[in-house]
């Protein structure tokens, strides 16, 4: 019998921290074997955020910094401009990189940094229980929209792959998600595609990964992908909004 | 070798270059301007990165980026764009990396005014940011100190993996005189290895880490332990202190930066009174030479010690813990950009005298 | 028919079921009977020969510990 | 022992700031101790400048001016401000051209150069200070006139060499302002 | 009135609302995030504004305007959540604006740790922000006297036209205890005017200005003058402390917040040895009751002053300022979320005494 | 004789700070005449930001306060919430809005907070002497940029207006400029518009106006005109990006 | 004199801090001093929890307990982790439905409850933890049933009114495990 | 033709020129025999009669110093 799937090289031995279920697990997977195919985690430095994978630094099996929360593109572009032959990647959750660190990204992208940014968008925040994201929908309820987002309080979700790939910095940026095998495989190619055009000095790549938060969102992990899949991907829509490849004739 | 004139600020950017440093980031703010700018030049000529970032909190965070990567980094800025940076130089010391922060100091608080001030000495510190931690912070007094202490700044922070601070005022940044070029250019080759920065494994070992999170509080608590130990030792080695005229001193000036110059100007009036006067000044305000100003204090001869600043008072916090009682302290000063006089000096030290 | 084997690493695994979600062959379940040191009841499958080897679940698995071998 | 403590003061644009930088290189290059010390202020233009330029054999304790030994006033205002500062038995150099009063003291000299009218003989009203220049250094002989001389060789070189003559004798027409003295 | 039983950190955002504040902007932080989601419910309820803003540096600036516009304000954070709002208290400060700052302190640096510390003292009573500026900074011990003082804290910000500081770590934040509302309920009709506040002209008057720029350098160093003026008013007429069995005590602990509590369960521990110990516990850290801890440790029986704090020694400072040299100072303390246990505060205190 | 234009009430009699022939105050201009012809200056706040128009405080005949580099929208949203009946407006440039205050310029316009930014873009650090701003052109020169902006170090020039106008909060962006009088005329039309819609409590509404810089562009005020008309408005195309009631039937 | 220094801990979900507050509401109500400090963490579930509750009739000096004068063990790792540190003459209340072991000191006493069992045997798993609070009335007799009823009541009403029955039943089952003591 | 007079309060021209620029009738220019307090060489009108009151200079002046009539 061959061996058709196993846990990546790409991943340390860590036992992770996530709750049960929890889709943080899966986009690691994603990102540390895309790593692993490219052969490139010996020249890879990532970035942990601060966030619920504020621990990620334990898990990937390369060199990696942790960022103060928001900053992570800041000090990828620290790391990059030191070491331009590298491979460097942050990881951050929707309210690291579309609240606290809504600069740092637009600015990373705005020039072209040749970074991947893996942005996990779970529509809450995670790791401080559960409090109102930006990306948090209108209705959701949060700890901190007790009755659930009130757009003309609190406005509507934010939606970063667009706004990111307005800027002529930006090389690549998709919106995928893990709420399936085929969509997981699809969310990979996406990964895999943004590490090899930053590879080739492209400019700057994100991939936003629609993600759950079963134990905020209050819901059974199943759950939690269907109503990742009924109700954020409507206001996000999944697809590539920015591709440098595809503007070449 | 010749002296050359140069404008403070440039010279700080120069110093930095010829110490090895490779990676600047920085945000435009006046009365600093000058070293992005030289910067912008002559960093890319030296073969380094010169990038003008988004603010001063993703300045700092570049430099904990490429200071992680191993490179000597600097970054500066002036009073606000300081006090935006604190959580950022928090994760520096958290993470123990070292770089070189230059603060040229203008006059607050808020926005203040551009003029040359005094006001940040409790952020260089004390630490404005979170936690407990200390950065060495060195208070040159003139450009050609300025320049000698640049490589002595990297040296440390790459030695003891921690930020060093230039604390200037505006004044000194805006300035010229003539500088020599005491010691030869490093080039970055020339520097010892970091093994312990996040450069890629290379297959060569197990990955590094570069972080200042300490979940568990026992851990946390031991990391302050070893943050402390080595702050103990930056103490017991790395303290600097000028001392002048002080033979025979009835009065005690103690100045950093500027106005130990305008101390130095004030203790000539005096003598022309007949009245003694000396001069101690701190080059590092931390770690703070305490107990060199306490045997400076405890000389039979000194009956009051003035400390002269451009601020409200803030150093004199530290006068006061190094004297401990043994002479009566007192404190004269300007803020907001106002350079005290040192007519104002000399009456201060005689009132503090009584006469 | 394709053959394929799964093993699970059960004492690493938090019984979130998304495997058993996903499984095509419905043949993964949550062991009520074990509960191992993290205080979940992992999984577990029940027919390993109507096992296909396509990997969906070792996919889907957050934790990463789930095998595939196939023939 | 020498110690000038040098006041230059103007409108922005009046090269203020330069003629206190090239006393300053030619103190420095004669060996003489130095600091220059520019006022700032926001970006905007206009409005007015001044700097300290401190000349010494010993060493400069403090590179702020306060009672300059001598005061070069580039214009009214200036005038208006500085002059009481000047040390007693200091000198101030009047620009005459667009100052209209002469000083008040009587317990300092001073010299008064039509600098622009100078400059216009000259055919360049960009010398101005340079005869301002020539005017101080005239009136202290701190500085020498070769050492201005050879340093503006240095910086008008190939097709502006010829600027250097023409620099000199813009120094010279503002010593010999001086020269009653 | 009858005790309820609260949590410190809605204790907090209750007593903030009692206390006619009406306006509440912060970010989610542990172990404070208690604060904005009591906030989140019972601001609107009470008809006021609840705002999650997109980092502590608008929080801070949100607070900057709200505060401008008249409103009692509050915002919270814990430790590097308020390095980030340096630069605004530091404008706040310099514009003279009112409003209530929440600490609950975790350890550092950086990232450090979720678990209760006192690492931010410096920056809460020295100022992280750049310029010479001062924040009143209450360190209630328990949660009543955090209920009780809120009310105080949001008067004296508006009778001295600057920002006050509550000072608390994490156990205070998350601790549970029985809660009196003693003082009726403020609602915001019943506050004074503001006539400096930048309402709208309404046509009655000319234009108000919130600013804390003075270019000018004289204007600037008068406008310090005059906060130091304010400041020292403050000195004067709010240092609070309270001393516990201090009677012919052979040890004084100094200590605020949590470690006060352990220095008093300490000081019962060595009572059972038969060694005197007494508690001096400044309620106000900023002022710092110098002269109240002065006096304390000039009394004969004292040989020895401890200092206890959760950090590794950030208040010694301001107790080796006010002792001045009249009785040896010491200090026992953990760092980064450890709690220093009564027997090692203890163990301090015997080895302070030579035993 | 009548009276067919003079100064406004808008404005205080204070002179201005700024170099001669800068067309912030032509902006001034057209902010406080909108504000005088709807009878509003009485209610209204404004927020000077830190740049070339710090002193706007001075200027404005309306209350005024003066916020931290790049963080007038979150002071303007503390009065706003305070005095949700007041006209609120802050007057920023583009190192104040599009670099340091990205983040808060983003987030109140996301939240639709009903405030009214007058956004001058004028490709260059006016106040600290001619540094590059994120919107200065690639190849444009600067303190900073001595060689002129390369779009591989630094990237390309970020478009606010664009990137605000994928939000859902923001209720009406337009980008106008004032280099001659029917640029003005146009521009003084934009800012009206923007200050109604506030007051009709549409959300939030931006103008974004090309402005010059004559003394750091090192041109004269005329010629800087015509190299504004020439070079930026390429780069930043006139027109409206955002008009809730276009969006209505 | 009441000084009750008490660790209550064991897995998150076993209701640990809540038969925490519940003490804590029921001394406060019989007009005792308390304080209550939990333990917290990241927010990532699973793991352990404790927290501390004093109950006294005198002035609570610190919220926390290092040396508990009784312990509630609701798990292994909490019995393992805090047994050592109880009071020598103090309290360990253990749950024996999923503690293996008994306690392995001699200078306290133990209880042991078979919490999930009982609350089995109720109907109802949820009432476990009212069983172990049971068990510690009546092995302290610091708290009144009655005040813990009576909190019930106001707690649920309506249609969950019968559930006061219910535990109260629980609480006498919890006390009936200490009644030998 | 309708017939305009401006005014210029030339205490606090800049002498930048902008009105110059837009002036349709070409009336505008900076004088040089004047220097105001500021240092610069205010606006002039050279002949007011064919001005047309349109008042291009005043809204294109960004000192606010022109006052425009109209019959
Ligand atoms: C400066 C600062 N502010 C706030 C926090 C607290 N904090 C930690 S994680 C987090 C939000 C995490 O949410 P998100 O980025 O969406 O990540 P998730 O946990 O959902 O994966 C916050 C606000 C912090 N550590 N530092
Ligand atoms: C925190 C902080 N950083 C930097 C500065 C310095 N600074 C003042 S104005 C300015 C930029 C101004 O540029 P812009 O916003 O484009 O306005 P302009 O002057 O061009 O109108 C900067 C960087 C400051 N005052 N505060
Ligand atoms: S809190 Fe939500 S995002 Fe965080 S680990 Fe748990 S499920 Fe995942
Ligand atoms: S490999 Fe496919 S068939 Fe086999 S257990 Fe996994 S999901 Fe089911
Ligand atoms: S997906 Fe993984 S962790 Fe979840 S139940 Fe299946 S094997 Fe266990
Ligand atoms: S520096 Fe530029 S933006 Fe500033 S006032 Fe002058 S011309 Fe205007
Ligand atoms: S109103 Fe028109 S015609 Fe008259 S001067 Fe002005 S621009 Fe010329
Ligand atoms: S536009 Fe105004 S400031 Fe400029 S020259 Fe004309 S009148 Fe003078
Ligand atoms: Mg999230
Ligand atoms: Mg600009």
């Amino acid at each position: 019998m061959a061996i058709v799937y196993q846990k990546t090289k790409g991943l340390t031995d860590a036992e992770t921290h996530y709750c049960p279920g929890c889709t943080h697990g899966i986009i690691h997977k994603l990102v540390a074997e895309s790593l692993e195919e490219l052969g490139v985690l010996e020249k890879t430095v990532g970035i942990a955020p601060v966030g619920c994978s504020v621990f990620a630094y334990d898990y990937f099996n390369c060199d990696m910094l942790e960022a103060a929360h928001g900053r992570a593109p800041a000090v990828a572009t620290g790391v990059k401009r030191v070491l331009p032959d590298h491979v460097v990647f942050t990881y951050q959750g929707d309210g690291d990189l579309a609240a606290i660190g809504t600069a740092e990204i637009v600015h990373a992208a705005m020039r072209g940094e040749k970074i991947t940014t893996i942005f996990v968008n779970n529509a809450i925040y995670g790791m401080t229980g559960g409090q109102m994201a930006p990306t948090t929908l209108v209705g959701q309820r949060a700890t901190t929209a007790p009755l659930g987002r009130d757009r003309n309080h609190a406005g509507s979700p934010i939606r970063m792959a667009e706004i990111l790939a307005t800027l002529d910095g930006a090389a690549y940026i998709e919106r995928v998600t893990v709420i399936s095998p085929s969509h997981i495989m699809k969310a990979k190619r996406a990964i895999k595609k943004a590490f090899e055009l930053q590879m080739e000095g492209r400019g700057f790549t994100m991939i936003e990964v629609l993600s759950s938060c079963p134990t905020n969102w209050g819901l059974t992990p199943v759950n939690a992908l269907n109503w990742l899949n009924e109700n954020m991907i409507p206001v996000f829509p999944l697809g590539v909004f920015k591709d440098v490849t595809k503007e070449e004739v | 070798m010749a002296k050359e004139l140069w404008k403070g600020n440039e010279a700080i950017a120069e110093a930095a270059i010829r110490a090895g440093c490779r990676c600047y980031f920085g945000y435009p703010i006046t009365p600093q301007s000058e070293i992005p700018e030289y910067m912008s030049l002559h960093m890319p000529e030296a073969g380094g990165v010169f990038l003008q970032s988004e603010s001063e909190i993703a300045a700092i965070n570049m430099v904990y980026g490429a200071s992680g990567a191993g490179a000597r980094v600097m970054t500066s800025s002036s009073s606000p764009g300081i006090s935006l940076k604190q959580e950022g130089i928090s994760y520096m010391c958290g993470a123990e990396l070292p770089g070189v922060i230059v603060n040229v100091m203008r006059g607050g608080p808020g926005l203040g005014t551009i003029q040359p001030a005094q006001g940040d000495y409790y952020q260089a510190t004390r630490g404005g940011g979170n936690g407990d931690y200390r950065l060495i912070v060195f208070a040159p007094a003139n450009i050609q100190e300025v320049v000698d202490l640049m490589q002595e700044a990297f040296e440390l922070a790459d030695k003891y993996r921690m930020p060093v601070m230039m604390l200037l005022d505006g004044m000194i940044g805006q300035m010229m005189e003539p500088v020599e070029w005491k010691r030869p250019a490093l080039s970055p080759e020339d520097l010892p290895a970091k093994p312990w920065a996040t450069t890629g494994t290379k297959g060569e070992r197990r990955p590094n880490i570069i972080n200042s999170l300490f979940i568990n509080p026992d851990a946390c608590n031991d990391h302050n332990r070893h943050l402390e130990e080595k702050y103990q030792r930056v103490i017991e080695n790395e303290q600097r202190y000028e001392i002048n005229d002080a033979d025979e001193a009835e009065v005690l000036f103690v100045a950093y930066g500027t106005p130990a110059r305008l101390a130095r100007a004030a203790a000539r009036l005096l003598g022309e009174e007949g009245i003694k006067a000396g001069v101690f000044r701190p080059i590092t305000v931390w770690p703070y030479p305490y107990e060199a100003l306490h045997e400076a204090a405890s000389k039979e001869s000194v009956r009051a010690v003035v400390t002269v600043e451009m601020s409200t008072g803030q150093m004199v916090d530290d006068v006061r813990i190094g004297v401990n009682g043994i002479k009566p302290v007192s404190f004269v000063g300007q803020a907001g950009g106002v350079i005290p006089t040192p007519r104002e000096v000399a009456d201060a030290a005689r009132k503090a005298l009584g006469r | 028919m394709a053959t394929g084997r799964v093993t699970f690493r059960q004492d690493r695994c938090k019984g979130c079921g998304l495997c058993v979600s996903v499984c095509p062959k419905k043949i993964i379940f949550l062991d009520e009977n074990i509960t191992n040191r993290k205080g979940y009841h992992p999984a577990a499958v029940k027919e390993m020969d109507q096992c296909i080897g396509c990997a969906s679940c070792a996919r889907m698995c957050p934790d990463s510990i789930i095998t595939v071998e196939r023939e | 022992m020498a110690y000038n403590e040098i006041i230059v003061a103007g409108f922005g644009g009046q090269g203020v700031m330069s003629i206190g930088t090239t006393m300053a290189e030619a103190a420095m290059s004669q060996g003489l101790n130095v600091s220059w010390l520019p006022s700032y202020g926001p970006e905007m233009r206009g409005g007015t400048a001044n700097c300290c330029v401190v000349i010494a054999d010993s060493e400069i304790i403090s590179p702020i001016v306060l009672e300059p030994s001598e005061l070069i006033a580039m214009n009214q205002p200036s005038l208006d401000k500085f002059e009481p500062a000047v040390k007693p038995g200091g000198l101030i150099l009047v620009n005459k051209s667009i100052v209209e009063r002469g000083i008040r003291r009587d317990d300092v000299r001073a010299v008064y150069v039509p600098s622009l009218e100078i400059a216009s003989e000259l055919g360049n009203m960009r010398v101005a200070n340079m005869v301002m220049l020539g005017a101080y250094i005239e009136a202290t002989k701190q500085l020498k006139f070769e050492t201005v001389i050879n340093m503006l060789r240095h910086i008008f070189t190939g097709k502006k060499a010829h600027l250097v003559e023409l620099n000199e004798i813009a120094l010279q027409r503002g010593a010999a302002c001086s020269s009653g003295l």
